[in-house]
């Protein structure tokens, strides 16, 4: 049985350590936020400029001077600070982060990710990706194993443009859990009732096995 | 020499011209300046680049002068919010320039801080990096980027007085800043014109030197994008 | 895992090693960290090069590690106010790197950005640019400059509160909030600890993210170095 | 009767326009702060980090968080605002500033300034001076025509290590004011009871005489 993407969040939650600033992509990454453990503290970052995000607002706290890096309304906390996007990228890049968590359209074996464009069809933007990936000490990805059609999202090398090179520490998806360092990529967990051989057929990259992985 | 404007159209009369550079400040729509991006609109200037993270909506924001086809170029992080924009872009009616969004915030910040390049780690190996210097700090690799500078910005504070002092409010504060220090002439406009001597000295995030021109905005909409709520007892 | 710290000396207890970089804020005697460069000082840890706008005086600031030859270098733009470092320094006993004011606060911020490289005009055609890169930009020639970080950063500020975040006080904020971002570990001092929540997330000019370890300050003496006043009636 | 430092400050003041942000060194140039003419709105900026510099305290108003860029004691008005080293040479470097007055050892006639070393005798530093001359839109050298030995200190070429090159717009001395710019230096004014000739003796750099100048 894969995981869910309650599962993902779950399991992305484990990286987290007591007392790290954490920088939380749009979509799945953010319900990580969920499953921080009782009596650790963890900061939220938000790139548009705040570190101490609170939870989404009621309906009668909702103010439009107030919004996440996902443009979602949200609230403050005892903690927070403001400050401009350009300190905001200079705590990014400088790497006082500790811990970023994305979303990712493809990644390659040796950490590569592509998660902001498809040519020819999407213009979008980058946002803030780039610059997460080049300065947050570490790179967690949350994706589906593979995409709508089936075909493999972990690969031995990104087709589409890169967001950043050699970028990933981390690949979880709805099969398992993957590092990526200098010993290449090594899967260290699976979901419940999947098989190595499953995770196999649907990954294109290469990766060892962490001992004592049935 | 006053500072304090009527309102919006006055405030950009004699600084406008066709071709010319405009930074926008605001992230989403969120510290966008509504008021000044109105009298943009309505003063037909043409053939804009426009500086500003995001684009607006189809109706709302920088929206409003892709829809009149006031732009000629963009440069931003992300206008995934912009149907009209994709639109133009795809139909080649529109120039674009993706910059990371921290690269952005730092160019400008650059630009009013009298640096003409620096060196970023961010987009090395990705199109971004395409063209761009390339040098090695302590066997790292890094592209170098470029400061920005901008004929007029227009920027949103929360407050601010006559001598041009600005104070933002929460994550309206975003690209305003730096934007405010890298217009040849900084525009802004404010929720509440305050008294000199009302802000604290040691609570202003703009000082009045960087910005020439000041009103008291009006009617502003400060629309949310994504109303994202719980729910009492959650 | 509390960032609070009882004292200074226990503030600095296992990160201090001899020939290590510090920073300390401060201009002048003007906000700089007391307690803690007196808790350095009694450390007696060696060969240390010292970033600082300035050196302190004969007996106070960083007047003290010159006194106790605990400096190996320092990298300042002024040190006018000091003999003994001028005796070290004709003495040969001292290095010095003499950076101009604004290019080594940029250097700082840039170090605690993630910037390793910058271009600016400051020093061109000087001792200063001697052995530096050059570079044209629109025609006008630049030196590039390198971003510092340190292994430790003292600073000090007015109010702070227990997750780090902190308040600077009129032009006692000067190198502190740069020298926050640049150190590995950063140690503050500050004249009031406060509960958090007091500090008005808009008004925190230090995030806490930057700092890692902070103590209330005790015994503050505040030096003035030019007692200037005018009389009553001026 | 050459001027004096007050002379010299006041006409100085001569340059200043209303809306001007100002920066002015340390000695004579802080006397220019004395004759900014009544209805003229001029702001002083302070490199350490301050704009919108009020008098100096009464004694009873004496404040250690808040002196000047020459570690005096000052005020602050209504219109001020306080900003890190940083944000104060993004503003001095980025050419917010209109007029910087600074003093000066040596001036050269193709605007060269050196104002901060003495080889082998002087070990002080630069502080902001080279920020503030290569940064700001204007730069005005007040100084003693001569050294106290007689000897030039308006020269062909600088002898002591430069602050700056080519940054000099212009230079009030005790007998006069020269302005430098693509024409080279000229002299526009003179003190009372100096002549030109006096001048030219005083003076090694080359300059021509300004029209209706006698």
């Amino acid at each position: 049985m894969a995981w869910t993407r309650q599962d993902m969040a779950r399991r992305a939650a484990r990286e987290l350590r007591d007392g790290f600033y954490v920088n939380l992509g749009i979509g799945i990454p953010t319900l990580v936020a969920n499953f921080i453990p009782d009596g650790m503290k963890v900061t939220l970052q938000s790139e548009n400029g705040m570190l101490g995000m609170g939870p989404f607002p009621y309906a009668d706290e909702i103010d439009p001077d107030l919004i996440n890096a996902g443009k979602q309304t949200i609230t403050e906390l005892p903690s927070s600070s403001y400050f401009s996007s350009a300190d905001s990228f200079g705590m990014i890049r400088g790497g006082h982060i500790h811990l970023s968590i994305l979303g990712a359209m493809q990644v390659a074996e040796n950490g590569d990710l592509a998660n902001w464009m498809i040519p020819g069809k999407m213009v979008k933007g980058m946002g803030g990706a780039m610059d997460l990936v080049a300065g947050v000490k570490k790179v967690v990805i949350i994706m589906d194993h593979n995409a709508r059609d089936g075909s493999a999202k972990f690969l031995k090398k990104c087709s589409l443009p890169l967001t950043g090179v050699g970028v990933v520490d981390m690949v979880i998806s709805d099969v398992g859990v993957f590092t990526i360092d200098d010993n290449g990529v090594t899967l260290t967990e699976l979901a419940p009732d999947i098989t190595v051989d499953e995770v196999r057929a649907r990954t294109e990259a290469d990766f060892s096995i962490a001992e004592g992985l049935t | 020499m006053s500072k304090t404007y009527t309102d919006a159209a006055a405030a950009l009369e004699g600084i406008l011209f066709d071709g010319m550079t405009i930074m926008a400040g605001g992230f989403g729509l969120c510290g966008i300046p509504e008021n000044l991006i109105a009298a943009l609109r309505d003063s037909a200037t043409r053939d804009i680049t426009a500086i500003s993270n995001n684009a607006g909506v189809d109706d709302f924001g920088l929206g409003l002068l892709l829809q009149s086809r006031q732009i000629k170029k963009m440069i931003s992080s992300y206008v995934g919010e912009n149907k009209e924009f994709e639109r133009q872009f795809l139909a080649k009616e529109l120039e674009l320039e993706f910059n990371p969004q921290g690269t952005l915030a730092e160019r400008i910040r650059a630009g009013g801080a009298g640096i003409p390049g620096f060196y970023t780690k961010t987009g090395v190996g990705t199109l971004i990096a395409e063209g761009k210097e390339h040098k090695d700090f302590s066997g790292e690799t890094y592209i170098m980027e470029t400061g920005l500078v901008a004929d007029v910005a227009l920027v949103k504070a929360w407050k601010g007085d006559r001598e041009g002092n600005l104070v933002y409010r929460k994550t309206a504060r975003n690209f305003n800043p730096m934007m405010a220090t890298a217009g040849k002439i900084t525009v802004a406009e404010v929720e509440e014109l305050v008294e000199v001597g009302a802000l604290d000295p040691d609570h202003i995030h703009t000082p009045g030197i960087f910005v020439q021109r000041i009103i008291q905005s009006k009617d502003l909409e400060k629309r949310i994008e994504q109303r994202t709520i719980r729910e009492k007892g959650e």
